[in-house]
């Protein structure tokens, strides 16, 4: 079974061919990891920041492509739905980042650096 | 272009080979564009402090100076400070370069028949206000990567600036957008057909100052005096191109130049009634495409020519303005937009929103028809529910 | 005879191999500056996708939005990181190998999920090219207002187009009041 | 105009004008207030303004009504002079606002019932409301700036300060103005009650304005509950109409082609079958007859239908046994409760006089003109339900009030008071008119009463605004001070009195009563024969005449005749302000001139123009025959056309006619032989018929009768219920279940609570904190971790649903 989605993913790679959702759902689940590794890794808060921009992003991109009527051989498309979603997405996460750099600026006056390391107070 | 060439030669060859003509046309664009304004600006500067300005070189009206300095640009030392993070500083201007240079991809030229654009977008408003936005990255790459203070300080300022101002910028390129009732550029250069009442300027009172808001927004987006913080040599030597030489140089300002090119282009095709001229000369010599191709394309040169030279008096004015007032500081350059322009702007938005409900055909001047009818292929909304229907029922209460 | 190539397969093959590989570069990369540099290109290799699947409105949006987004942030890492001992805080080599080892999984699985529906294969491409180029910026106007011309059946979203407006304006204020000078504190602090 | 459309929509327009003014001011004033916002003084003007304009505005629309759409369509006749002697129903508008619920057949709706009379009462109301509203502006001044109450004496012996609430009173007079028209205008009786209620509680709020006053609160809970007596009553009888003719409604209500839809409760009883006289419905008479019809189906299962047929054929054909007319007779005698209790009749008359602790504008417009009227004008639309048996019991109410009211008036030294029984007494007239046949004449001398005894009101309040008291022997000789008030009451007295020249013109009171006694007259004829009683019914009215003729004049005399009595209220009093005079006037040109008529060579609309001949339009079906009683067949009721026929000129008109002048003005020269001449001394008068003056002195007795009778009985056993039932019976169990459920708790909260639930709960809490303990390493406060967790859960998650689908599941 396991081999069978492998050499379909080698399939995929045809250039005289359109892509399909599974395309996009594969570039967006590579920002999406990418995105939730920063997230992980950076000890800098601005580059948690940019790991959520691209998680946000990696989501954004599967919204789009379940919505565009170019990508897949069924009907059950999302539509408008889908562009309108990633608008909303994109929307909010401008939002989100306007409170995250506020925290941003807030965490730096009390602790005088943004590692995000050094804020563990909260620990049990 | 495109089409035209698929019927003689394969189909990648030729959007290959019209890709590549429209990329040569607007380098081209840019930068003999960009000699010819610098060389204007130095004539201006000179007229304006009661001097000559270049006279020796090329002979009559020194107009091979700029060329001259081209070569002496190309020819210099490419210095790079010892701290620099070479990588940014090296890509830095052709960031810049690049945005300006994509801004004019969506531009059109002339008008809808057959429009002198490389890029076709529905949304060219925004594309290109989002692209133009792109350009400040540039700067401060520049900024930050030279490791020196100045540069610093003018990429910060640089930026703060810009962030500001798109917003202003913005709503009042919504306005003509509302007017028209679509962001496609084409479109929107095509309702202002006819005389020159039937520029989107003369639409309402309200659009005549946002245009004014609008030029505004658009010095300082594009970096230009009296908001040229970013490089007040008073103050930070040269800004965020202090540390740069040579060709690497000469790409910020060929990266300024194309972009008030761009913004100038974009103010005549959203104010000014784009490539038509303020008489209809093009419709009264028969030249349309419903005549003959040939004399519709002649028409479609004369529009070009038109909003090109539109753009060159968008451009001289900001040169005028350049020489002739102080520049600001920078608590006065968001003063200004804070505080002004966006109020002013929003006011106008609003206002041309109330105009265009109470006289959805214009007032006095009567905008043409062609605008209320919605282009866009929709599945069947245009026909059933065309905005002016809209808008008519709206006031009925009907909906 | 092979098929002629099918250049927007190419196109987004080119970006997504842009999206993707500075999106890596954010990852790998120490340097906040840096960083920004490569999430903007990231960012704008993702809205030429956008282009790519017919939603040139949201593709437009995102180019102005993110890139005046990341330039605050660009500004923010600036200002916040001067002193040069955070300007790369580097992460421990155990952490960085646990990290990409869990985001190994993550990845097969989200890929595997990915390309498990035979329908998310894609068209034909006759069928793809027999598609027409459809507008979506006035479709997308009306929804916000309320009325669906793509789907006449359901319902805009003139309602969430107005909560998020007002969650946009609080949440501006609220960032505005967060950040705001706090001159007692800083002055006790610092 | 259309008047099928106009008039209901100009009358609910006239209808909802003061309701908007009553929520305007409510939520204007009130609201603020109770929420503890002070408003200022100057503002509360306004809610007068508003209130006025509202009942203005009425008015003129309810004018407009009356002269531009209805008059232009229905020309008048003269009253006398029928043109047919049509016993069918009048013409009206009827239909339905907004229907309320719809129970089967049977629906609750706001519906309306426009007739003249209906349009007629909208003007008279609306006019007499709208001079009352201005009279009251000047009259309420004392409310606006802090009040000092002198008839309330706190425990320190300081008199009450209150707020001024001048807003207040206008905010009821509102409501009540929208009640009242509601009663007018409604098309059925269930909406009618609503309105009926409507006005009885604005009434305990106007009664009670002064609600710091005992007297004043006493007395608007006496007239509440008394009123209560009375509806009691009234729904009974809406229960027996409602049960068997299946509608409330008066008219027949038709839709849009004109076909009727469902029969209303006039033409179910008055059936073009029967000529319109009155008739049992089926229905009824099944009601009655229960026991037949099921004795019938039960004896023929095969075809019980026709079995009931022929039951219901026999029952008609039974004229031994009159069915369904105990039910008609209940039904009437039901409704008419209602109205004894509204129009203060006697058994229930004893709360009007009480009525009088409100403010003198109230008692003018609620307790003279117009609410009390309503029980008046109840049976005068509800006329084709009553029985003969049934208007016998009316006539014998109002004959008994009449008198009853009239010989305590002679004795009572309160201004207000005296006007309240002779207002009882007025009522009682109305009544005995009604009850005798005589609808014409009781409800134009409804109209007629409502205008001079409103203007007799406000000059009474005039005087007392000007002398601070309301005892008649503290004036005296005031007529110099304030001539308006003096010489417009005296036209009010003369009007009451009914003074005029026979057969030819005079006050409008005379108009009137002439009728009245006429028609009692034409009613004593047709009895004669049969009854022994039926004289009774001529005498005592007449002899009332001349009682209140003089008890009026014997108050005009006190007051505004002769020298003053007490000289520092006399040096005190002054004319009333002009707002308080300008309605005066009014009034008293209409109190002279209600009663006359255009003639018939008058301009458009005006011509034959009078209350009499605009009310005959409203005749009820079936009034125009001469009716004999079916349970008391000796009884007969004449029609009121016998009273003014030519041919019966000598042997009716001439006699009451000139019968009821010579009454009157006995009545007035006694009262100037003994007041105003005094040949005769009061004092001496009194001492010579000592019983009699004790007895009229004290009422009758009636308020110590009853506080006898029922009052007491009453407080007894409630107390014996408190003591006996209450405290001991209900107490003890609810204490013995208390004790038994606290032992049960004991035992529950050991065994239960302490033991079982205890335990578990802290076993649970002990492993929780364990838990948490072990849990609380994974809570690093690192960020990073965080998130590396969420990734790590996904994964998991992800796995654990595969491993679901490929392996458990299958």
């Amino acid at each position: 079974m396991n081999v069978l989605i492998l050499a379909n993913l080698f399939d995929r790679f045809d250039l005289t061919q359109p892509v399909g959702v599974s395309h996009y759902l594969i570039v967006g689940a590579v920002l999406f990891v990418c995105g939730a590794l920063c997230m992980a890794t950076k000890r800098n808060a601005l580059g948690i920041l940019m790991g959520i921009e691209l998680v946000l992003n990696g989501a954004n991109l599967n919204f789009i492509a379940f919505g565009s009527p170019y990508l897949r051989s069924d009907a059950n498309t999302l539509g408008l739905d889908g562009q309108l979603m990633s608008l909303f997405v994109i929307v909010l996460a401008a939002a989100e980042a306007a409170v995250a750099l506020a925290i941003a600026l807030n965490f730096y006056n009390s602790f005088s650096t943004i590692d995000v390391d050094r804020a563990d107070q909260l620990q049990g | 272009m495109a089409e035209f060439l698929t019927q003689y030669i394969p189909a990648w060859l030729a959007y290959s080979a019209a890709a590549l003509v429209h990329i040569v046309l607007l380098i081209n664009l840019i930068a003999v564009g960009a000699l010819f304004f610098i060389w204007l600006e130095r004539k201006v500067a000179g007229r304006i402090q009661d001097r000559l300005g270049p006279t020796r070189v090329g002979g009559k009206f020194g107009w091979l100076q700029t060329l001259a300095d081209g070569l002496k640009l190309i020819t210099k030392e490419d210095l790079m400070p010892e701290g620099a993070d070479e990588f940014l500083f090296k890509i830095a201007p052709y960031v810049s370069f690049c945005a300006s240079f994509a801004a004019l991809m969506a531009l059109p030229f002339s008008d809808s028949d057959m429009p002198f654009v490389a890029q076709h977008l529905n949304v060219g408003v925004f594309f290109i206000i989002a692209v133009l936005g792109l350009e400040v990255f540039g700067v401060i790459l520049a900024g930050y990567s030279s490791a020196s203070k100045w540069s610093l300080f003018g990429a910060m300022r640089e930026a703060a600036q810009v962030v500001s101002y798109e917003v202003p910028l913005g709503m009042c390129a919504v306005v003509p957008v509302l007017i028209a009732g679509s962001m496609d550029l084409v479109y929107i250069g095509d309702c202002q057909a006819g005389p020159v009442w039937n520029w989107f300027i003369f639409h309402d009172p309200f659009t005549f100052l946002v245009f004014w808001v609008y030029f505004t927004c658009a010095t300082a987006s594009v970096n230009r005096a009296p908001f040229d913080l970013a490089e007040a040599e008073s103050e930070l030597v040269a800004g965020f191109h202090t540390e740069y030489s040579g060709l690497r140089w000469s790409f910020f300002f060929m990266a300024e130049y194309g972009s008030m090119l761009a913004v100038s282009l974009l103010a005549s095709i959203l104010f000014l009634g784009g490539w038509h001229g303020p008489i209809p000369v093009a419709n009264w010599l028969g030249l349309t495409f419903d005549n003959r191709p040939l004399l519709g394309y002649l028409g479609n040169v004369l529009g070009c020519v038109n909003i090109l030279a539109k753009g060159v008096i968008g451009v001289t004015v900001m040169m005028w303005v350049r020489w002739t007032l102080p520049r600001l500081r920078i608590d006065q350059v968001i003063t200004t937009c804070l505080k002004y322009c966006v109020p002013i702007a929003a006011v106008c938005f609003l206002g041309a929103t109330w105009w265009q409900f109470m006289w959805p055909n214009g007032l006095l001047l009567e905008t043409p028809v062609a605008v209320y009818e919605l282009r866009e292929n929709w599945p069947e909304a245009p026909a059933a529910n065309p905005p002016a229907t809209v808008a008519a029922n709206l006031q009925r209460g009907a909906i | 005879m092979a098929e002629a190539i099918y250049w927007p397969t190419v196109f987004f093959w080119l970006f997504a191999v842009i999206a993707c590989a500075f999106a890596v570069a954010v990852v790998l990369c120490a340097n906040i500056v840096r960083m920004a540099f490569y999430l903007v290109l990231s960012l704008a290799a993702t809205a030429a996708l956008f282009f790519l699947a017919g939603a040139d409105f949201v593709g437009a949006m995102q180019l102005l939005i993110y890139v005046g987004g990341t330039l605050v942030l660009l500004i923010f890492g600036v200002m916040l990181t001067s002193q040069d001992r955070f300007v790369s805080m580097k992460t421990s080599r155990e952490e960085m190998s646990i990290a990409i080892l869990v985001g190994a999984c993550l990845l097969a699985v989200l890929v595997w999920a990915a390309v498990s529906v035979p329908d998310w294969n894609g068209l034909g491409r006759a069928a793809a090219e027999a598609l027409p180029l459809e507008p979506t910026a006035a479709p997308i106007g009306m929804g916000l207002l309320g009325a669906r011309v793509d789907a006449p059946d359901r319902s805009g979203y003139l309602l969430i187009f107005e909560i998020i407006s007002v969650h946009l304006l609080v949440v501006l204020l609220g960032a505005a009041y967060l950040a705001r000078a706090q001159q007692k504190r800083s002055s006790a602090v610092g | 105009m259309n008047p099928e459309t106009a008039l209901p929509n100009l009358l609910l327009a006239a209808l909802l004008l003061p309701l908007l003014s009553f929520a305007v001011i409510s939520i204007g004033y009130s609201v603020p207030q109770y929420l503890g916002i002070r408003t200022q003084y100057a503002t509360q003007k306004y809610a007068a303004y508003i209130a006025i304009g509202a009942i203005v505005t009425g008015f003129v629309l309810s004018a407009y009504a009356l002269f531009a759409v209805w008059l232009p369509t229905h020309p008048l006749e003269v009253a006398a002079h029928h043109a047919a002697h049509n016993n069918g129903p009048p013409t009206y508008v009827t239909g339905d606002w907004y229907l309320l619920g719809q129970f089967g057949k049977l629906t609750l709706s706001i519906g309306y019932y426009i007739d003249t009379l209906t349009v007629t009462m909208f003007c008279m109301v609306t006019l007499i409301a709208s001079c009352i509203h201005i009279y009251a502006f000047g009259y309420m001044h004392d409310e606006l700036h802090e009040y000092t109450d002198h008839e309330v004496t706190l425990d320190d012996g300081q008199h009450l300060h209150r707020r001024g609430r001048f807003h207040r009173f206008f905010q009821y007079f509102s409501l009540f103005s929208f009640s009242m028209l509601g009663i007018c205008v409604s098309g059925n009786l269930a909406m009618t009650f609503v309105f009926w209620e409507l006005v009885g509680i604005c009434s305990y709020f106007l009664i009670g304005f002064y609600i710091e006053r005992q007297s004043a609160s006493t007395a608007a809970n006496k007239a509440f509950i008394v009123n209560r007596i009375g509806d009691f009553g009234m729904l009974i009888g809406l229960m027996a109409i409602w049960s068997t003719l299946g509608t409330f409604n008066f008219g027949d209500m038709q839709d849009a082609q004109g076909n009727v839809v469902s029969h209303g409760i006039f033409s179910q009883l008055h059936d073009a079958n029967h000529h319109y006289n009155l008739a049992p419905t089926d229905s009824m008479i099944a009601f009655e007859a229960r026991d037949e019809v099921a004795a019938a189906v039960i004896a023929a299962p095969d075809n019980p239908v026709a079995a009931m047929n022929e039951v219901a054929r026999k029952l008609r054909a039974d004229k031994a046994h009159p069915w369904g007319h105990w039910l008609l007779f209940v039904a009437g005698v039901g409704i008419f409760c209602g109205c004894v209790g509204k129009s203060a009749q006697f058994p229930l008359h004893t709360w009007l006089p009480d009525a009088m602790e409100g403010p003198t504008p109230v008692s003018a417009l609620v307790h003279s003109a117009t609410m009390v009227a309503a029980g008046v004008f109840l049976v005068g639309r509800v006329y084709p339900i009553f029985t003969p048996e049934a208007l016998l019991v009316i006539a014998t109410t109002g004959c008994i009030t009449l008198f009853l009211a009239a010989t305590i008036a002679i004795t009572a030294v309160d201004i207000k008071r005296v006007l309240a029984y002779s207002t009882i007494s007025q009522l009682g007239f109305m009544m005995l008119a009604l009850g005798l046949g005589g609808w014409l004449a009781g409800l134009f001398h409804l109209i007629t009463h409502a205008f001079f005894k409103s203007l007799l009101f406000l000059c009474s309040g005039s005087v007392i605004h000007a002398v601070h008291t309301n005892d008649m022997r503290e004036m005296g000789g005031l007529r110099k001070k304030m001539p308006i008030t003096a010489y417009t009451m005296l036209i009010g007295c003369l009007a009451i009195a009914g003074v005029g020249v026979p057969f030819l013109a005079g006050f409008s009171g005379f108009h009137s009563k002439d009728l009245i006694v006429e028609q009692a007259l034409s009613h004593w004829n047709a009895n004669a024969a049969k009854t022994g009683f039926a004289w009774l019914f001529f005498v005592v009215p007449l002899a009332t005449a001349g009682i209140t003729a003089f008890y009026m004049f014997r108050l005009w005399y006190m007051t505004f005749a002769g020298e003053p009595r007490d000289h520092h209220r006399y040096d005190h009093a002054h004319e009333s302000p002009q707002v308080m005079t300008g309605p005066l006037v009014v009034l008293a040109v209409f109190a002279v001139c209600a009663g006359w008529s255009f003639p018939s060579w008058a301009p458009g609309a005006l011509a034959n123009f009078g209350i009499a001949n605009l009310l005959e339009q409203a005749r009820p079906v079936g009034t125009l025959a001469t009716t004999s009683g079916v349970l008391f067949p000796d009884l007969t009721i004449p029609s009121e056309h016998i009273a003014h026929a030519p041919e019966m000129f000598r042997t009716i008109k001439v006699p009451a006619g000139l019968a009821a002048i010579t009454a009157a003005l006995l009545g007035i020269l006694l009262a100037t032989v003994v007041y105003l001449w005094k040949s005769i001394s009061a004092e001496s008068l009194a001492r010579t018929l000592r019983p009699l003056y004790t007895l009229s002195w004290h009422k009758w007795w009636f308020d110590e009768l009853y506080d006898f009778v029922f009052v007491r009985p009453t407080l007894a056993i409630g107390a014996l219920v408190a003591v006996v039932l209450d405290r001991g019976l209900i107490d003890g169990i609810i204490h013995a279940l208390a004790a038994i459920g606290k032992g049960l708790a004991v035992i529950v909260s050991v065994v239960g609570d302490r033991f079982i639930i205890d335990n578990g709960v802290d076993k649970l809490a002990a492993e929780t904190w364990n838990v948490g303990l072990a849990l609380r390493a994974v809570q690093t406060g690192r960020l990073r971790q965080y998130v590396m967790f969420i990734v790590v859960g996904t994964v998991v998650l992800f796995l654990i649903a595969s491993v679901w689908r490929y392996a458990v599941a299958g």
